[in-house]
C-alpha cells in the first residue's frame, strides 16, 4: 500500500513541474504588466519596481531563479499587496486565507457527505417513490440554479429580512457567520452526492451477489450493510475526491457572496492584477491538492475493491 | 469494518460536524451594538499600509488614520496644523519653517523628532523605493535629480534645523503646498522602527504609527482593526476606541450587511438601488459630489481624431449630459462641460462651460450634425468607433447610453460598438494609446485646480488622451511661477479656454459618491466632504 | 466535477434496427417526450421572438429603467430599460449556442481522446492521462483573460475556453469505460476476427459509451451555461449588449429587490435543465434495457 | 416409489405477474405440483416458460415489481405472504438455493470464509472457528484444492467451475431439505458441466436433500432427474416420472421436445425444431399456450383446460387428453 503511494507521487512531481513551467510561462507572456495602475508610473520608478520582482531579467532566468525560491519553500513576494511575502498571505499565522477555505471546505463535506449518503442510499432502496423523485429533481434543480443565485437568494431571506444571521463576513469563524456559507455549499453539493449513491445503491441491489445474499436469508440489515456498503461505496468515493480539491479552489463565489477573507478572493485578485506569483502558488496549490486526493481515492479504492490489489 | 463501526462513524462524523460548529461561542461580537468599536466598510483590501509607496484612495483612508504629517485637515477640507504646532513661510513664498508640536510621541512611546520628518520626506524620492506618488516631492529643492538617482538623498531640500524645527525649500511657491504636506504620503514615520523591519515594519506586530490610531490585527480580504493609539498628541479627542475597517467588493453584500447592522458605515451602494435606496433611508442615505471628473478620451493620436476638430467636437455636442445624469446613472453627478469641476477650490474655475452648454437639446444635435457632415462623415462614409470601458456596471451603462445617444444623433453615419475589457488588458490598451474613445476619470488627490491641468500637459502620464497644446503648457508653466494668487487664477481660467476648445476629451459629469451612514454615527459632516478623506478620529457614537 | 455511474452492460452489439427499438422505448416513456417537446419549443420561441418581437433586445429607454412586468414588457425590463421578454429569447439562443457548440466539442474530443487513451492503454495511455492532469492544473479564469487577450474577444472564444476544460473530465469518464468495456467479449471477438483498432473504437467501443456519455452531458450542460456567465462577469465571450441566461441571471442575483430580474431567466434555465435531464434519463434507460 | 406421505413442497394454483410498463405479464399462470421427500425434479422448459419465476416466487426473491398469488406449504408451513423475517428462518437453512451465473453470484468484496461462515452464524450460531472449520470440510467435500488456504481468498481467484462449487458448498452448510438450482451448469463448459452434476448426486446421496433442477437441456434431466415437470407460457405441460416422459409422452409439446434431442444410433441430417415463436407473455391467447405451435391443436384448446391425471404421478394439462380431471 505504501510502495503504491509513494510510487504515485514520485509520478506526480514531474506533472507538477510540467504545470509549473505551462502556466509559468503563461502568465509571464499574458500582455499587462502587475505595475499598470489607475496612476500611471514614471519610468524609473517601474524599472527598479521590476529590478525588485526580478521582472528585468530575461524569462528563462526568472523561471530558474522562481523554481530555487521554490525548492526552498518561499512563494516569493506579492505584486498586488506590495511587500508581502505570498506564505504569509497564504497562509497566515491567524485565521485567514487558506486556513478559512481549508475550514469552510471541511464543515461543508463534513456535513455533506454524509447527508447526501443517507438521502442517497434511503432513495435508492425506495425506488421511484415520491422521495426518490424529490432526491432526483433537487440534483437537477441545485446543478441549474448555481450558488450564484442561491447565495444571494438565503442573505436576502435569512439575513435581510428574518435576521436571523450575520448577511457574511467571517467574525471568528463562529457558528452565526459560518452556517449561511456552509449551508449554501451543502446544498450545492449534496445533492451530487446522494444521486451518485442513490445510482450507485440500485445497481448493487439488482446485481446477484445481493440475491444470493437474500436467498441465504440473511437480514436486511446485514445485506445493506456487509454486502452491499463496499460495492455501493466506490463510485461515491471516487467522486468524492476531486470534488473535495474543487471546493477547495472553487468556492470563489461564495467567498465573494459571504464577504470570507479565503482563497476565493485572492485567486480572482491574482488574475485581474496580474500577481504573477500569487497565481503560481494558487495554481501550485490547487495541482498539489488534486494529486493529493486522487491518490487518496486510489487508495481508497484500493482498500476496498481486492480485484485491484497491484 | 463491521456494520455497528461503519454506522457508528458515519453518525459521528455528523455529529461532530455540527458540535464542532456550534460549540464556537459567538466570538467578541463585533457587530456594531458596542459602545467603542465602529465598523466602516472601505470597499476593498488596501494593497499596503506603507505611506511612501501607497497610491489608491484605499490605502489612504487607513493611513488618514494611522499616521500625521506635518500638517492636516479638518472636515471642512481646509489645512490646520498637524504634528507641526506653527509654520513660517519666506516671503518669496519657497522657504517654509515647521515647528513640531513639543512632546510628540509616536505609539510605542519613541519620540518623534525632526530627524523622522526629513526621514519620511527622504523615503518618498528614494530611487530604491520607487514611489508613484514621488510627484508629490518634485517641487523639492533636488527631488527630481534625487528621484533619477543622480543625486544622494541628503541633497532633498528637507532639512532639521534642531529637533524640533524643519526647513523645506521649494524650486517654485506653491499655495498648495501646505495641503501636500498633509498628504499621506508624507505622514510621518518612525525612522528607527522602519529601518529596523525593513519590508516587514508594516505588519501589526511591529508597526509603530503617528496618527490617532495603532494596528492591532490584519486579515488580508478579512478585516483591519485599529486601535487609540494612547501617544497621539490630540488622543483626549479620539472617540472611538476600536476601528473595524472591512474590504467589501461585492456592493450588494456590503449593503445586505448595513441592513443587518453589522456595518455602521458603507463605502458605495449598487447602481441599480439608488431610488430604492433613497426612498428607504432619506436620512441614513448621503449623495455627496466629489472632486472628481468623469471623461472619454479621444486617442488623439489617430489620423481620423488629429487633425479633425470639427468631428471631435460633433461628438462632445452630441452627447446629452442631462439625461445621463438624469435617467442613465441618476446618483446626483452634476453634468461637466468645461476641462475642470465648478467646485475647485472652493469655485474659482466656475463660468468655464462651453457656450452651447445652455443651448437646447435640439439646437446642440443640429449644429453637431453640421459640423459631423463638415467633418466629411455621413451615411455613405459612415464612422466606426469602438468605446472601450474596463468591467464595471456604470461604465457599461455609460459606454452603451453614449453609444446609442451618437447612433440616435448621426444615425446611419456613425456604427459604434462597445468593448468591455478586464482591468489591466484596458490599462494596457489607454496606455498604449490602442482605442479609439476610452473611458476615463481622475479624483483629485487634494483641494487645488493642479490636479486637472496636470492632466492635459503635453507628454504628462495620465495625459491618456495623448493631446498637446504647447500654447496652453506655456500659460500654465506661468501661473505656477507667479507670486499673486489672482494672477494665477486669471492665467489659468485662460489656459483652461484655450485647451477646452481642442476638444480632444468630452468631459461627462462631476462625481458624487452616496454612501449609508448609521444614525448611531455622530461627528461625521459627510456632505462638506468633497475629497472624501476621512478621518475616524472625526466619529462620535451615541 | 464528474459522476463516475456504474459501467452499463450493454453486450449487445449496435445494429441498425437497435435505433428503432431504441426509439420506440423512449417514444413510449412520457416524461422524456414531454421534455423533449419542452426543449423544441424553447429552441423556436428562442428564435422566433427575437425576430418578431416589436422591440429590438439592445433599445434602451430611459423612461422606462427597472419597470416591473407589465402589459408593454411581459417580463419588466432592466437596469437599462431594455425589455427583458425579448433578451430572455434573445439569452436563450446564446446559451443554446454555446451549450451545445460546447458540449459538442467536448463530446468529440473528450470520446475520442479518452477512448483512444482508454483503448490502446500502456505507456500512451498514461502519457495521455497525464497530458490531461497537467491541463487540469491551469487555472481556468487566467486561462481565459490570456485567450481573450492574445486572440481578442469573440463569443467563439468563450466557449472555446469552456469547452477546453470540459473535456478533460469527458476524456477521463470515457477512458475508465473504455478500460472494463475492452475486456467484454464481443469487443474480443471483433479483435480476433481482424477488424482494424480504428473501427473496432467507432463501430463498437464508442457506441457502447452513449449511456454515460450522455448522461454525463446532460449534467455538465449548466455548469457550462453558469460557467460563460462568470466569464461574461469578466467581459469575456458575451458581451453587452447581448446577453445569455447566465448573465441575466448573474444580473438578476446582484439585486434581489427586482425579483423580476432573476424570476424569468431562473424560470427559463431550470426548465431547460430539467427537461434536458428527464430527457437524457430517458435516453439512457431506453439504450439500456435491462 | 416412496409412499405417499405429506409432501416437502406442495404448490397450488401459484400465479407470478409483473407490474410494466405496457401492461402485466403473467410469467407463472396456476402452477400446481407437489415434491415429496428425496425427489430430484427437473424443471423443463423454453427461455420465458417461468420456471426460472416460479422458483424464485418460492424462494420469495421476485423483483420489485412482481406479484404472488396461490399456495406454497414448505413442509406444512404456507410461504406466500409471510414476513420477511419469518421466510429468512426458513431460507438459507431447510431451503438453498443455487444460481446460474457463478461470476456474479459471489460477492466480489468478500473473502469467500465470510460469505460461508455467516450462514453457519445465524442459522446454527456457531462460532467463527467452528463455523469455518465446518466450511472448510464442506469445501474439501466439493472437491476444492488446497481449501484450507483458499477459503480465505477473494471470488475473482477461482475459476467459473470452482466458483459453482463454492456456491454448492455454500448452500449445503446448513443441510438444508430442498435444494433448489436454477441452471447451475448452463454457464459452464460441458466437462466442467457433468463434473457439477457427478458431485450432486454423491451429496444427495451423502445428505439425502431433495433437489429441483431447473433446465432447458433434456439431456441433464435424463442424467440426474427422476421425476420431471414440463413447462410452457406459465403453464405446467406435463409431469411424470422420468421413465413415462420418455417413453410414453402424451403432451404434444413434451413430445416435440423429446424430437429435438438428437439421437447418437442414427444421424440425422437436420435438427428437428418446433416451429413458431415462444408465447408473447402480454398477449397470451385465452386457453393454452401453446396453441398456435400445437400440432393437434382442437377447438377446445382455447377455453379453459383443466389438469386430468392419467396415472398416479402423471398428470397433463392438454384439452385432448383423457384422464381424471383434478
Amino acid at each position: 500500500m505504501l510502495k503504491f503511494a509513494v510510487k504515485r507521487i514520485l509520478v506526480s512531481i514531474p506533472t507538477l513541474l510540467a504545470i509549473i513551467s505551462l502556466v509559468f510561462f503563461l502568465v509571464h507572456i499574458t500582455p499587462g504588466n502587475p505595475f499598470d495602475g489607475e496612476r500611471a508610473l514614471s519610468p524609473e520608478a517601474l524599472k527598479s519596481l521590476m529590478a525588485q520582482y526580478r521582472l528585468d531579467l530575461p524569462i528563462w532566468q526568472q523561471y530558474l531563479l522562481y523554481l530555487n525560491d521554490l525548492i526552498h519553500g518561499s512563494f516569493g513576494i506579492s505584486m498586488k499587496y506590495l511587500g508581502q511575502p505570498i506564505n504569509s498571505l497564504l497562509f497566515p499565522d491567524n485565521m485567514g486565507g487558506f486556513w478559512v477555505t481549508l475550514r469552510l471546505s471541511i464543515y461543508t463535506m463534513i456535513i455533506a457527505v454524509p447527508f447526501g449518503i443517507i438521502l442517497g442510499a434511503y432513495a435508492g432502496l425506495h425506488k421511484n417513490s415520491w422521495f426518490d423523485k424529490l432526491v432526483v429533481s433537487s440534483n437537477i434543480f441545485f446543478t441549474a440554479v448555481p450558488t450564484m443565485v442561491t447565495g444571494p437568494l438565503f442573505v436576502l431571506i435569512l439575513a435581510v429580512t428574518l435576521q436571523l444571521f450575520p448577511a457574511g463576513g467571517w467574525g471568528d469563524g463562529d457558528f452565526a457567520h459560518l452556517f449561511l456559507p456552509v449551508l449554501v455549499l451543502v446544498l450545492a453539493y449534496s445533492p451530487t452526492i446522494a444521486f451518485v449513491t442513490r445510482g450507485s445503491i440500485i445497481d448493487v441491489l439488482n446485481s446477484n451477489y445481493i440475491r444470493t445474499a437474500r436467498a441465504k436469508g440473511l437480514p436486511t440489515k446485514k445485506i445493506l450493510f456487509k454486502h452491499a456498503i463496499k460495492p455501493a461505496i466506490l463510485p461515491v468515493i471516487s467522486l468524492l475526491g476531486p470534488m473535495f480539491a474543487g471546493i477547495l479552489v472553487g468556492a470563489v463565489v461564495t467567498e465573494q457572496i459571504f464577504t470570507l477573507p479565503g482563497l476565493g478572493v485572492l485567486t480572482t485578485n491574482a488574475a485581474t492584477n496580474r500577481d504573477y506569483n500569487m497565481i503560481m502558488a494558487i495554481t501550485i496549490l490547487g495541482s498539489i491538492l488534486t494529486i493529493v486526493f486522487n491518490i487518496i481515492v486510489d487508495l481508497l479504492y484500493m482498500l476496498l475493491d481486492p480485484k485491484i490489489k497491484q | 469494518m463491521s456494520i455497528k463501526k461503519l454506522t457508528g462513524l458515519l453518525l459521528s462524523l455528523t455529529s461532530l460536524g455540527l458540535m464542532v460548529a456550534c460549540s464556537q461561542k459567538p466570538a467578541s461580537d463585533l457587530s456594531s451594538k458596542d459602545k467603542n468599536l465602529i465598523t466602516v466598510d472601505n470597499g476593498d483590501d488596501a494593497p499596503t499600509i506603507d505611506p511612501t509607496i501607497s497610491q489608491d484612495t484605499t490605502s489612504s483612508r487607513v493611513l488618514y488614520d494611522l499616521f500625521e504629517g506635518l500638517t492636516s485637515f479638518d472636515q471642512s477640507q481646509k489645512t490646520i496644523p498637524g504634528l507641526a504646532e506653527k509654520w513660517e513661510v519666506s516671503p518669496d513664498g519657497k522657504t517654509y519653517t515647521f515647528h513640531l508640536r513639543s512632546g510628540i510621541k509616536f505609539s510605542d512611546s519613541s519620540p518623534i523628532t525632526a530627524e523622522d520628518v526629513v526621514f519620511s520626506w527622504q523615503r518618498l524620492v528614494d530611487p530604491k523605493m520607487a514611489s508613484p506618488y514621488s510627484i508629490l516631492a518634485n517641487n523639492l529643492v533636488n527631488a527630481n535629480k534625487i528621484i533619477a538617482g543622480k543625486l544622494p538623498l541628503d541633497q532633498l531640500g528637507v532639512k532639521a534645523l534642531d529637533a524640533q524645527t524643519i526647513q523645506i525649500n521649494l524650486i517654485n511657491p506653491d499655495s498648495s503646498f501646505l495641503q501636500i504636506c498633509a498628504m499621506p504620503n508624507v505622514a510621518i514615520m518612525s525612522k528607527a522602527n522602519v529601518t529596523k523591519f525593513g519590508q516587514a515594519w508594516t505588519n501589526p506586530k511591529n508597526i509603530v504609527t503617528s496618527g490617532a490610531y495603532t494596528l492591532s490585527e490584519w486579515i488580508i480580504q478579512g478585516h483591519m482593526l485599529l486601535t487609540k493609539n494612547p501617544n497621539y498628541y490630540d488622543a483626549k479627542s479620539v472617540a472611538i476606541e476600536k476601528v473595524n475597517i472591512l474590504p467589501i467588493v461585492d456592493t450588494n453584500s456590503s449593503l445586505n450587511r448595513y441592513k443587518t447592522g453589522e456595518i455602521d458605515i458603507t463605502h458605495w451602494s449598487p447602481v441599480d438601488q439608488y431610488k430604492q435606496l433613497k426612498l428607504d433611508y432619506p436620512t441614513q442615505f448621503h449623495t455627496v459630489t466629489q472632486e472628481g471628473l468623469s471623461y472619454y478620451d479621444l486617442n488623439m493620436t489617430l489620423a481620423k481624431f488629429k487633425n479633425n476638430p470639427q468631428l471631435r467636437q460633433a461628438l462632445s455636442m452630441a452627447v446629452d449630459r442631462q439625461a445621463i445624469v438624469k435617467e442613465v446613472l441618476g446618483q446626483g453627478q452634476i453634468p461637466a462641460y468645461s476641462y475642470a469641476t465648478s467646485t475647485v477650490e472652493n469655485g474659482k474655475f466656475a463660468g468655464l462651460d462651453y457656450p452651447w452648454a445652455s443651448w437646447p437639446r435640439d439646437k446642440q444635435i443640429a449644429t453637431a450634425q453640421e459640423l459631423f457632415k463638415a467633418a466629411g462623415y455621413g451615411p455613405n462614409n459612415p464612422l466606426k468607433l469602438m468605446i472601450n470601458y474596463n468591467t464595471n456596471d456604470g461604465n457599461k451603462k455609460l459606454a452603451l447610453a453614449i453609444g446609442s445617444m451618437w447612433q440616435q444623433v448621426f444615425g446611419t453615419g456613425i456604427q459604434v460598438t462597445q468593448a468591455n475589457q478586464e482591468w489591466k488588458t484596458f490599462l494596457k490598451a489607454r496606455n498604449k494609446a490602442d482605442y479609439d474613445v476610452g473611458r476615463d476619470a481622475w479624483i483629485a488627490d487634494y483641494n487645488s485646480v493642479d490636479s486637472y491641468t496636470n492632466l492635459y500637459q503635453c507628454g504628462n502620464l495620465q495625459n491618456n488622451a495623448k493631446s498637446c497644446n504647447p500654447e496652453y503648457d506655456k500659460l500654465i508653466a506661468q501661473a505656477q511661477a507667479s507670486q499673486d494668487p489672482e494672477q494665477r487664477v486669471k492665467l489659468i481660467r485662460q489656459a483652461l479656454q484655450l485647451v477646452q476648445n481642442d476638444y480632444a476629451i468630452i468631459p461627462l459629469y462631476q462625481y458624487t459618491y452616496t454612501r449609508l451612514v448609521s444614525p448611531r454615527v455622530k461627528g461625521y459632516d459627510i456632505d462638506a466632504n468633497h475629497l472624501d478623506h476621512v478621518m475616524s478620529k472625526w466619529y462620535k457614537l451615541d | 466535477m464528474f459522476v463516475k455511474a456504474k459501467n452499463l452492460n450493454l453486450d449487445t452489439p449496435k445494429t441498425k434496427g437497435f435505433w428503432l427499438s431504441v426509439f420506440s422505448r423512449l417514444a413510449r416513456n412520457k416524461l422524456a417526450m414531454t421534455s423533449g417537446c419542452i426543449i423544441v419549443v424553447l429552441t423556436l420561441l428562442c428564435i422566433i421572438v427575437p425576430m418578431f418581437s416589436s422591440v429590438a433586445y439592445d433599445k434602451t429607454d430611459w423612461g422606462q429603467i427597472m419597470q416591473s412586468p407589465s402589459a408593454a414588457h411581459w417580463f419588466g425590463t432592466d437596469s437599462l430599460g431594455r425589455d427583458l421578454f425579448v433578451r430572455c429569447f434573445i439569452g436563450g439562443r446564446i446559451t443554446f449556442e454555446i451549450a451545445f457548440a460546447a458540449a459538442f466539442v467536448v463530446l468529440l474530443v473528450g470520446i475520442f481522446y479518452g477512448a483512444i487513451a482508454g483503448y490502446v492503454g500502456g505507456k500512451l495511455d498514461t502519457i495521455m492521462m497525464r497530458i490531461v492532469d497537467v491541463l487540469y492544473g491551469i487555472p481556468f479564469l487566467f486561462f481565459c483573460i490570456l485567450l481573450i487577450t492574445l486572440f481578442g474577444n469573440s463569443m467563439a472564444l468563450s466557449f472555446v475556453a469552456i469547452a477546453a476544460i470540459s473535456w478533460l473530465d469527458m476524456s477521463r469518464i470515457v477512458r475508465g469505460q473504455t478500460l472494463s468495456i475492452k475486456h467484454k467479449e464481443f469487443v474480443e471477438a471483433a479483435m480476433i476476427s481482424g477488424v482494424s483498432n480504428f473501427k473496432i473504437i467507432t463501430r463498437h467501443v464508442i457506441p457502447n459509451l452513449l449511456g454515460i456519455v450522455i448522461v454525463y452531458a446532460a449534467l455538465t450542460v449548466p455548469n457550462m451555461i453558469v460557467m460563460s456567465a462568470v466569464l461574461s462577469f469578466f467581459g469575456l465571450g458575451v458581451t453587452e449588449p447581448m446577453t445569455s441566461w447566465g448573465l441575466l441571471i448573474s444580473d438578476g442575483a446582484q439585486n434581489m429587490q427586482a425579483w423580476w430580474l432573476l424570476l424569468s431567466p431562473a424560470t427559463l434555465m431550470v426548465i431547460t435543465l430539467l427537461s434536458f435531464a428527464f430527457l437524457a434519463n430517458g435516453l439512457r434507460d431506453a439504450l439500456d434495457p435491462r | 416409489m416412496t409412499a405417499k406421505k405429506i409432501p416437502l413442497l406442495d404448490v397450488r394454483n401459484l400465479t407470478v405477474e409483473f407490474k410494466v410498463q405496457d401492461g402485466l405479464v403473467r410469467a407463472v399462470n396456476g402452477l400446481s405440483f407437489k415434491v415429496y421427500d428425496g425427489d430430484i425434479i427437473g424443471i423443463v422448459g423454453e427461455s420465458g416458460s417461468g420456471k426460472s419465476q416460479s422458483m424464485l416466487a418460492i424462494m420469495g426473491l421476485l423483483a420489485g415489481n412482481g406479484k404472488i398469488s396461490g399456495s406454497v406449504k414448505f413442509m406444512g408451513q404456507e410461504l406466500v405472504g409471510i414476513s420477511t423475517a419469518k421466510l429468512n428462518k426458513i431460507r438459507g437453512d431447510k431451503m438453498a438455493m443455487i444460481f446460474q451465473d457463478p461470476m456474479t453470484s459471489l460477492n466480489p468484496y468478500l473473502k469467500i470464509s465470510s460469505q460461508m461462515t455467516e450462514v453457519l452464524m445465524l442459522h446454527k450460531n456457531m462460532s467463527y472457528k467452528d463455523a469455518l472449520a465446518e466450511s472448510i470440510k464442506m469445501l474439501d467435500r466439493v472437491k476444492i484444492p488446497d481449501a484450507k488456504n483458499r477459503v480465505h481468498l477473494y471470488p475473482h481467484e477461482f475459476s467459473g467451475g470452482m466458483r459453482q462449487r463454492v456456491m454448492i458448498a455454500m448452500s449445503l452448510l446448513t443441510k438444508p431439505k430442498l435444494l433448489i438450482a436454477d441452471e447451475p451448469t448452463t454457464a459452464l463448459d460441458v466437462t466442467v458441466q457433468a463434473q457439477i452434476l457427478e458431485l450432486l448426486r454423491d451429496l444427495r446421496k451423502e445428505f439425502g436433500m431433495t433437489i429441483i433442477f431447473i433446465t432447458h437441456d433434456m439431456g441433464v434431466v435424463a442424467n440426474l432427474c427422476d421425476r420431471v415437470n414440463v413447462m410452457y407460457g406459465g403453464w405446467l405441460m406435463e409431469t411424470a416420472a422420468i421413465q413415462i416422459i420418455f417413453k410414453n409422452p402424451i403432451h404434444p409439446y413434451t413430445q416435440a421436445l423429446l424430437a429435438t434431442i438428437p439421437s447418437l444410433d442414427h444421424d440425422v441430417d437436420k435438427l428437428k425444431t418446433i416451429p413458431g415463436e415462444p408465447p408473447n407473455l402480454l398477449q397470451l391467447p385465452a386457453g393454452c399456450p401453446f396453441q398456435e405451435r400445437c400440432s393437434q391443436v382442437s377447438a377446445a384448446c382455447t377455453q379453459n383446460i383443466p389438469l386430468r391425471r392419467v396415472e398416479n404421478r402423471h398428470v397433463v394439462k392438454c384439452a385432448n387428453s383423457n384422464g381424471v380431471a383434478l
